[in-house]
């Protein structure tokens, strides 16, 4: 029954500073908005795609998508309404298309629409999106929690260089979800009452939201499973044991999923001595004197022992993994196993074997270069823990380390004058988390191609971070970008990732969950990982 | 035998001391200061403390009030009011007792006054404490004690500070204080040394008078024995922390026994003394302990006519600005120097008298541009003061040194005075650490203090052995001219004349130049060559010191002289009545223009303004 | 008086304005970035997009210019329109928006002011209030036990970190004896007694942790400088005049030591408005110091740069309210 | 007063300067009280590392968050370091960065402040950039100085140096302003009593004046704003370390021990007991030792 069960009060450390997730793009932001804007189709907890606005998913099959993979066309749901009581038309995806794409307007969602050369509405029911290049994976545009639709009614003053001025648009977007903004306060709190014209009749069972923002993860986890002030707290990033002493107040759980996140340590392959100045880390400064030899790249990946990672600092949340990519599961590799298990012999071998030589200080050297690493990682309580954790791993097969953190802003910042930012990357080694959107991996196996390599060229604005470079690589994935069958993309992806691990060219560590909390009197919750965590909070309830 | 008399009068008396006893804690022993001490007073009498610098007669009277730090002093003994016991009583008796039933007049001014109330709040506060009447009536009621105490335009000063109160009109504040609340006893720890004699005497007789209405009792600490002898019924005379000689003061000032006392007696300068002498005169010496002149008095060095003078003065004018009102306009200044001219030979002392507050002290800082002159120009050893920048400013003030008024505002709390009598002498790279203490010792020994004070703080002792370490450092750096502002003024007639002779030895060795400024004509008839009258501002008189005290011109020079107390106890029943004329305020208002004074000659180098 | 505020206050223009300009180049110096905060899962190209659509894309010179305009002529023109009703021109004009909510700079400050004056405002009040008593008495009864106990709790206080303190009082007051609540609630509305009650109980522990830390300093300053005022002459001249104790203390000496209490007051009074950070993070005030902080984070440039202009102008009036009270402190301070 | 009693005191109270200070210093109970607790807060911190040999570093993930225990008197972290090692080792940096950043801000500050409020023509100009950096926010700041300085301090000096020279500077010129405000109005309070005027009458050099005038008598100000600072120099750096401004990770400070241990709160007292105590005793050591010192120079002070 609708808005029976009162207040669902939902704490997100990091606080919502919009309800536009095209004028943001930031993960908080996205999920806030699910709750209110939705997309024509999204993504459940096993990553399948499941219709929302659109009555089915178009397929090849169905002739929603062209033979030639150029266009795809979705039909809405009849009779849907906004949160106004106006009908939702076709003509709502066509102008969400063109807010988007708006010179300007700097949406953050623009990838979404990358390829789309036209969107138009056949008839108001009917949204028929085009490409300029065959898409073997079409499911792009209007897919997902961050392209959701938006009203073109409330939005047609806000195209382009005005978007940012449409202040009460942006903070309380009129949208089809269950639940309507009732007031925002943009890095504080939101409340949401329930939207009397969702096309559920019964739902959502909670009368208003509210939801909260700021703080840290910890006392967010507190909040709900130990003080029991709040009902659902988003992205756990504790460490397990600090978790595990507050749900011992038996007033919530924990849930966890998996999606693409790996948490990996980059290995720079070119050379990044300070005397080299600005031309560290590019090609011109020469291959990295130690990294280059894979022999070190090797034994550095099986001297970790990456259970004792993941039980230190992600528990529930981590699993160890030697794959880039790690997820959905037609693309997991079991080829590159050879790293899960910590070898500190075996690296040793590795390295003497390649000429390494011990030396008095316990470090190894060969022709004068010092296996002695610089080891850069943004800050965070866990990633601390994992350095100091690596750190003295390494050490036993005589590698050196000097531990760096960099503030968060700074190092994803990607200033081009900052020395700090990971792109830059002017250190020997670096660790964070990466992942993708959605479940295809084309675009992100595409980020280690050698024209992507970040450089002062580019702005250092490449994503193969890592500077890896492989011509056979490149084809593999062009050839990816050629490929429709399912099972194929998968077969090419595997052998992307094997390659990546193989090469060296980055040591995955731990396949990271979502990890959030919620109160043991809330029902209902589907931790997903492929969407929004908020996805299906038409359904949840309070138990009675 | 003279205790015995004393303590007859117990009974009606209004204080009564018995063997007194006040010690200072110094490290980790307790040092008496006050031994022994018995005393008593009735209603309407005045006893006088006489005694050394640093007897004790300060710390006999905080002991009274109760008043010494807590946890660094001893009193013991018993100290009696009106028959109660003050060394018993609670806090809050005791704070009841002080300002009702005992006032207290401080010795300094200065240091004693908040400086971060306006005067006339301080005064009121005094009324307020412990008379029920309303903020309107105190201040009316301060107004008037302001005019008693001869303060020109009392009620424009009302809400001004301390510190823009010349030495003389800030001790009349603190008598006002003292006053306000019509006590029962009055201790006056030397209330008259900054005044000069005509309002002096103005003051005794405002005691006087309200001794004679209220029946307040009045214990009077001073060393001028003529305002002893002018207004005292009885006197102890103090030696070394004792009474040494308790009686009346016809007694003691004509059959005094101890040897101290006859000291005292025979030391005292007598205006007129110099029977035409030319010249300054060094003070008879005398042996305390037999009490005999040792020394016999000889007549010091003279001024060489042609010498070039070391201090020229040209039209000195320095005024204060008064601001008022929300803006801050200027609404008048204090004309506290104007056009002042005159010049000082080496070896020559120029005394400078007048009023108090008549901006005696403002010249000795303008000279040295501690003030900020408005006009005029002074050369200083051939220094143009006006011109000089930092570094030749300080070269400058080597050659003149000053001597404060207020001796212990003008030493550092936090150093010990041994240092802050060595520094000038480092600071000026003299000679070495072990030179400057040799020198900072045999000084302090000239000046009568001991050598081993030295790692003492400047709160540690008497008014006037701090005025003799302030004379002490300006002698530092030999320099050839000191100010000396009322450098005398605390000492008893013995150091004075110690002291004195010591500047007279060493004017006459080092060729040195004093601008004497005091109250004290006496003293100022035997050490100066010249002395220069102020009143409100100007020099109304200057000359030879023996034309302008044999023939004064002026006629605020002659009623100065006039005023000058006799150290004689039979002339004390004497009424002066000097307090009907109306007193004069140098505060002008905006775009005044001083009106261009004339002088005559009256003889050589005799100036008087027409 | 008079003519040296005014002085003071037209000096305080180009002051203002230097410093302005210092930190927004600061500011654009600074290597964090507005993208930081987007995942890294946003392609460069359109990062490059959002950037321009920012104006990060035009010279320095030209958004410093742009800021000036619209914090000094856009955004004082909307106040004047808001309160007058009257509409200047046409009305349409570019206020400092904030990168990261697109919202005008000026509303998030004013929402966020009522919650930080109430928290930080309010321990900021007590601690001058507790301050100042506990500062005289330890003065006056220097090494007494309140003394020592007072030493002991104000060097505690302030030396244990309020991420600290914070924390351990949420664990004691809020998980295991649930009296307070640990988030701050910004929405309470306060119209009768439970909500009263209620608001009182939220901000019972902020405002505790930073009373604390607010009494611990300014009641050293206090105690030193009556300390070096107990012993002075004029005291003792008090004293002698029969002043009651209290007033020798409250009055005479109080009032000639409370030039670093002043100092240190006004010093302290500007903070409130940039609130605090630390305490405001672990009870989840979100007030004006945890709008700062995420803007710093955000790399929110108009947001940083408007709050600590605004800071900037109050630390700027506070040292001149403070020169003032000098001057009317102690006469002998004079400026002109 | 006896001459016995006189020639005691006398050589009792000469002496040089130190040695005066330190004779009056030890007469103060709290002082040494402070002073001895403060030593031994230094013994443990330089020679405990030599007594309990465990390497702060030392990861012994088997034996994590553990309560005390003969082999680990202050328990581990959640990595299985020891905690007291951790506590020594910590104290080595938050000490010296507490002491030299306090030290250089109070020097910076009493400097400008002294000079703005003796030299009236300076005082504008430097109270205005008093006001600048006030203003100035913080992070941004250290995040430009870090960017602009890290990489020449590292290669010149080594990383621990280095960033530790980074880190004493950049809380030095980001702390002195309060203490410049607060001497700066004592100073102008006092430059206008009589002893200065004396002081520049005897014809000293300005800084001489201020030297020796002026500074005994702000010190009781200087004394508090050096216990607090020290305080807010060892917060502050920890401030730095967890916004990753500060020393890398695997260099335990005080502050960042109790920061690390602030969520392990309920599961290991201990690791946030020790440091937070740690520093409490430090800053009251420092307090007590400021006391005693203000005491024994000013000459009215009861004494005990
Ligand atoms: N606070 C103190 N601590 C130690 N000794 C002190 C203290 N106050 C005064 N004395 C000493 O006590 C003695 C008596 O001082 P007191 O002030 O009573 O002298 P006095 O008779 O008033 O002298 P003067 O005429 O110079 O004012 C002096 O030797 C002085 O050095
Ligand atoms: N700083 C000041 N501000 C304002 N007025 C002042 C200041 N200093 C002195 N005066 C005024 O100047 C006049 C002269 O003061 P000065 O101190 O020179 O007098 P004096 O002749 O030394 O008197 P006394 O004999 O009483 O010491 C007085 O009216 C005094 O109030
Ligand atoms: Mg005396
Ligand atoms: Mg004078």
């Amino acid at each position: 029954e609708r808005g029976t069960d009162g207040d669902l009060k939902i704490i997100f450390w990091q606080a919502v500073s919009t309800m536009n997730p095209y004028l943001s793009g930031g993960t908080k932001e996205v999920y806030a908005a699910s709750m209110v804007i939705e997309p024509l189709a999204r993504y459940d907890e096993t990553g399948g795609l499941v219709p929302m606005l659109a009555a089915e998913i178009p397929t090849v099959e169905n002739g929603g998508v062209a033979e030639d993979l150029k266009s795809i066309t979705w039909k809405l749901k009849p009779d849907l309404k906004w949160s106004d009581g106006t009908p939702v038309t076709a003509n709502d995806a066509v102008f969400t298309w063109k807010y988007c794409t708006a010179p300007d307007g700097g949406c953050a969602q623009g990838a979404y629409f990358e390829g789309v050369t036209n969107v138009e509405a056949v008839d108001d029911q009917t949204i028929k999106v085009s490409f300029a290049d065959a898409k073997p994976y079409p499911y792009s545009a209007f897919v997902g929690a961050q392209s959701p639709l938006i009203q073109e009614a409330q939005f047609k003053d806000c195209l382009g260089i005005k978007a940012p001025e449409c202040t009460s648009a942006n903070f309380g977007p009129i949208g089809t979800g269950p639940f309507v903004v009732n007031e925002f306060k943009p890095n504080d709190v939101v409340t949401f009452t329930a939207n009397q014209n969702y096309r559920d009749a019964s739902k959502p069972a909670f009368a208003s939201v509210t939801l909260k923002g700021g703080g840290d993860a910890a006392s967010a986890a507190r909040s709900v499973l130990e003080t029991g002030e709040f009902d659902y707290a988003w992205n756990m990033q504790v460490e397990p044991e600090i978790l595990a002493q507050m749900m011992a107040a038996g007033k919530g759980q924990l849930v966890t999923a998996f999606g693409t996140q790996v948490e990996r340590i980059d290995l720079n392959a070119f050379a990044v001595d300070p005397s080299l100045g600005d031309k560290r880390s590019t090609a011109e400064a020469g291959p990295h004197p130690a990294l280059s030899d894979p022999a070190v790249r090797r034994a550095l990946s099986i001297a970790i022992d990456r259970e004792i990672i993941d039980e230190a600092g992600y528990g529930e949340a981590g699993q160890p993994t030697c794959n880039i990519l790690p997820a959905p599961d037609i693309y997991v590799s079991t080829n590159v196993d050879w790293c899960l298990t910590q070898d500190i012999e075996g690296a040793n071998k590795l390295l003497d074997d390649a000429g390494w030589v011990m030396g008095s200080d316990g470090v190894r050297a060969k022709d004068g270069v010092r296996l002695s690493f610089l080891y850069q990682t943004s800050t965070n309580s866990v990633r601390q823990g994992t350095q100091a954790l690596v750190k003295d791993m390494w050490s036993q097969i005589g590698v050196e380390v000097e531990l760096r953190n960099i503030a968060a802003s700074v190092f994803f910042g990607g200033d081009p004058a900052s020395p700090d930012t990971f792109q830059k990357f002017y250190a020997d080694v670096q660790m964070y988390t990466n992942n993708f959107d959605g479940t295809d991996p084309e675009k992100y196996m595409a980020a280690w191609m050698c024209d992507k390599i970040p450089s002062p060229a580019n702005g250092w604005q490449g994503e193969n971070i890592v500077r890896y470079c492989n011509p056979e690589y490149d084809a593999l994935v062009a050839e990816l970008g050629r490929t429709s069958d399912l099972n194929e993309r998968a077969a090419i992806a595997i052998k992307l990732n094997d390659m990546l691990s193989n090469d060296g060219a980055q040591i995955p560590l731990i396949h990271r969950g979502q990890l959030s909390a919620h109160s043991v009197t809330l029902e209902g919750v589907k931790m997903n990982a492929w969407d929004s965590e908020l996805w299906n909070v038409a359904d949840w309830s309070r138990k009675k | 035998m003279e205790k015995q008399e004393f303590v007859a009068s117990e009974t009606e008396s209004v204080l009564s001391v018995r063997n007194l006893t006040t010690s200072f804690r110094i490290g980790s022993q307790w040092r008496s200061v006050v031994r022994d001490m018995n005393f008593d007073i009735a209603p309407r009498e005045t006893v006088a403390i006489v005694g050394e610098s640093g007897s004790g007669k300060s710390v006999t009277s905080l002991s009274v009030m109760r008043l010494l730090p807590e946890n660094s002093s001893r009193i013991e003994g018993s100290v009696k009011l009106a028959g109660r016991e003050l060394l018993d009583l609670d806090r809050e008796a005791m704070r009841q007792v002080r300002g009702n039933d005992i006032s207290m007049i401080f010795q300094e001014p200065m240091t004693s006054l908040n400086p971060i109330f306006p005067i006339g709040k301080q005064i009121a506060e005094a009324i307020l404490c412990h008379r029920n009447v309303s903020a309107a009536e105190a201040k009316d009621e301060v107004l008037r004690l302001l005019d008693k105490v001869r303060i020109p335009n009392a009620k424009n000063r009302f809400d001004e500070y301390p510190h823009q109160f010349s030495g003389g009109m800030r001790q009349r504040v603190m008598i006002a204080m003292a006053l306000a609340s019509r006590p029962k006893l009055l201790i006056a720890d030397e209330p008259t040394t900054a005044l000069d004699v005509t309002i002096q005497g103005q003051i005794l007789d405002l005691i006087k008078q309200l001794q004679d209405e209220e029946g307040m009792a009045v214990l009077f600490i001073t060393h001028d024995m003529g305002v002893v002898a002018e207004i005292s019924d009885r006197t102890i005379v103090m030696f070394r922390g004792e009474a040494v000689e308790t009686g009346t003061t016809d007694d003691i000032f004509n059959r005094g026994r101890h040897p101290y006392t006859r000291a005292l007696l025979s030391a005292v300068p007598k205006l007129g003394s110099m029977g035409g002498r030319e010249r300054p005169m060094r003070f008879p010496v005398i042996d305390i302990a037999s009490g005999e002149t040792v020394v016999p008095e000889t007549e010091a060095g003279g001024v060489e006519e042609s010498a070039r003078p070391v201090l020229e003065v040209k039209n000195l004018t320095t005024r204060f600005d008064i601001r008022s009102g929300l803006f801050g306009r200027k609404s008048g200044a204090v004309h506290a120097v104007e056009n002042v001219s005159f010049d000082l030979r080496p070896g020559e002392t120029l005394a400078l008298v007048g009023e108090s507050g008549c901006g005696k002290s403002t010249t000795g800082r303008s000279i040295t541009r501690l003030v900020e002159p408005s006009g005029g120009e002074i050369s200083v050893d051939g220094y143009q003061v006006g011109q000089l920048g930092a570094a030749e400013l300080r070269r400058m003030r080597r050659t003149i040194q000053m001597v404060f008024q207020d001796p212990f505002a003008s030493l550092d709390p936090r150093m010990s005075v041994g240092e802050a009598v060595m520094e000038p002498f480092i600071e000026h790279k003299l000679g070495s650490k072990n030179e400057a203490r040799d020198k900072a010792a045999d000084l302090l020994e000239r000046v009568g203090l001991g050598a081993d004070m030295m790692p003492r703080y400047p709160h540690e002792f008497s008014g006037g052995q701090r005025q003799r370490i302030a004379i002490a450092r300006s002698l530092m750096l030999d320099p050839k001219i000191i100010v000396a502002d009322e450098a005398v003024s605390a000492l008893d007639v013995s150091i004075k004349a110690q002291v004195c002779n010591l500047l007279l030895d060493l004017q006459q060795s080092f060729n040195l130049a004093y601008l004497f400024i005091s109250h004290d004509m006496a003293v100022v008839e035997r050490v100066s060559h010249r002395v220069a009258v102020m009143y409100l501002g100007e020099i109304v008189e200057i000359g030879p010191r023996q034309a302008v005290f044999d023939n004064p011109q002026h006629p605020y020079t002659k009623k100065l002289m006039a005023a000058v107390p006799v150290p004689d106890p039979a002339r004390r029943n004497l009424k002066r009545n000097l307090n009907t004329e109306e007193i004069k305020s140098p505060i002008r208002p905006v775009g005044f223009v001083p009106p261009q004074r004339q002088y005559r000659q009256v003889g050589e180098g005799h100036l008087v303004q027409a | 008086m008079f003519t040296f505020t005014i002085r003071r206050l037209l000096y305080a223009i180009p002051t203002l304005l230097v410093i302005s300009f210092i930190i927004f180049a600061l500011l654009d110096l600074a290597p964090s970035d507005p993208l930081a905060d987007l995942p890294l899962t946003i392609p460069p190209e359109v990062r490059e997009q959002i950037r321009a659509a920012m104006g990060l894309d035009q010279p320095f010179f030209i958004r410093y210019l742009l800021w000036l305009q619209q914090f000094f002529i856009n955004e004082p023109l909307n106040i004047f329109e808001q309160i007058t009703g009257l509409t200047v021109g046409d009305g349409d004009r570019m206020r400092v928006l904030s990168w990261a909510t697109r919202s005008p700079v000026v509303d998030l400050i004013v929402q966020r002011l009522p919650q930080t004056l109430w928290v930080v405002g309010l321990s900021y009040l007590f601690g001058v209030l507790l301050a100042i008593p506990i500062g005289v008495i330890s003065a006056y009864r220097q090494y007494s036990w309140f003394d020592q106990i007072g030493t002991f709790v104000a060097m505690v206080g302030y030396s244990v970190p309020t991420f600290f303190t914070g924390v351990l009082l949420i664990v004691v007051f809020s998980s295991w004896l649930q009296w307070f609540p640990s988030i701050y609630d910004t929405n309470l509305v306060v119209n009768d007694w439970n909500s009263l009650v209620q608001q009182i109980k939220q901000m019972f522990l902020p405002v505790l942790v930073l009373t604390l830390y607010n009494v611990s300093q300014i009641s050293r300053f206090v105690r030193a400088s009556m300390l070096d005022n107990l012993h002075m002459d004029y005291v003792r001249t008090a004293r002698a005049k029969g002043v009651k104790e209290k007033i020798v203390l409250l009055v005479h000496v109080l009032r000639n030591s409370l030039i670093p209490v002043v100092t240190v007051i006004a010093l302290g009074v500007p903070t409130i408005f940039s609130g605090a950070i630390i305490t405001e993070q672990v009870f989840r005030v979100n007030g004006l110091g945890q709008l700062l902080i995420t803007a710093i984070q955000s790399g929110d440039l108009p947001l940083v740069q408007t709050l600590t202009f605004i800071f900037a102008v109050l630390i700027v009036l506070f040292n001149l309210i403070a020169d003032i009270l000098y001057g009317i402190l102690d006469p002998r301070i004079r400026y002109d | 007063m006896t001459e016995a009693t006189m020639t005691v005191d006398t050589r009792a109270r000469s002496g040089n300067f130190w040695a005066m200070l330190w004779r009056q210093f030890r007469a103060h109970p709290g002082g040494v009280a402070g002073l001895i607790v403060f030593t031994l807060i230094l013994l443990l911190v330089f020679v405990g590392p030599f007594i309990h040999t465990i390497d702060p570093n030392q990861l012994d993930i088997r034996n994590k968050n553990q309560g005390p225990s003969w082999e680990h008197p202050f328990g581990t972290d959640n990595l299985g370091r020891d905690m007291l090692a951790g506590v020594m080792a910590g104290g080595q940096i938050s000490l010296a960065v507490g002491m030299t950043a306090m030290l250089l801000s109070l020097v910076l500050g009493t400097f400008v402040g002294v000079l703005a409020g003796y030299f009236k023509r300076i005082d504008g100009p430097l109270m205005r950039l008093t006001d600048l950096f006030l203003a100035l926010p913080l992070l941004p700041l250290l995040l430009v100085i870090i960017m602009l300085f890290r990489d020449t301090l590292r290669s010149t000096f080594g990383p621990e140096t280095g960033i530790f020279i980074l880190i004493v500077v950049v809380i030095g010129i980001t702390s002195w302003m309060h203490t410049a405000r607060i001497v700066r109005g004592d100073v102008l309070a006092i430059k206008s009593q009589e002893f200065i005027l004396a002081a520049k009458s005897s014809g000293m050099w300005e800084y001489r004046i201020i030297l020796k005038h002026i500074l005994p008598n702000v010190m009781s100000s200087i004394m508090v704003s050096a216990t607090l600072g020290i305080a807010s120099a060892i917060i502050t750096e920890s401030a730095l370390s967890f916004l990753g401004l500060g020393f890398p990770s695997d260099f335990p400070t005080w502050g960042r021990l109790l920061f690390d241990g602030v969520n392990f709160l309920q599961i290991t007292p201990s690791r946030v007991l020790w440091p937070g105590l740690a520093i409490s005793l430090t800053v009251l050591s420092v307090n007590y030792i400021g006391d005693a010192i203000r005491d024994a120079l000013d000459p009215r002070a009861l004494k005990h």
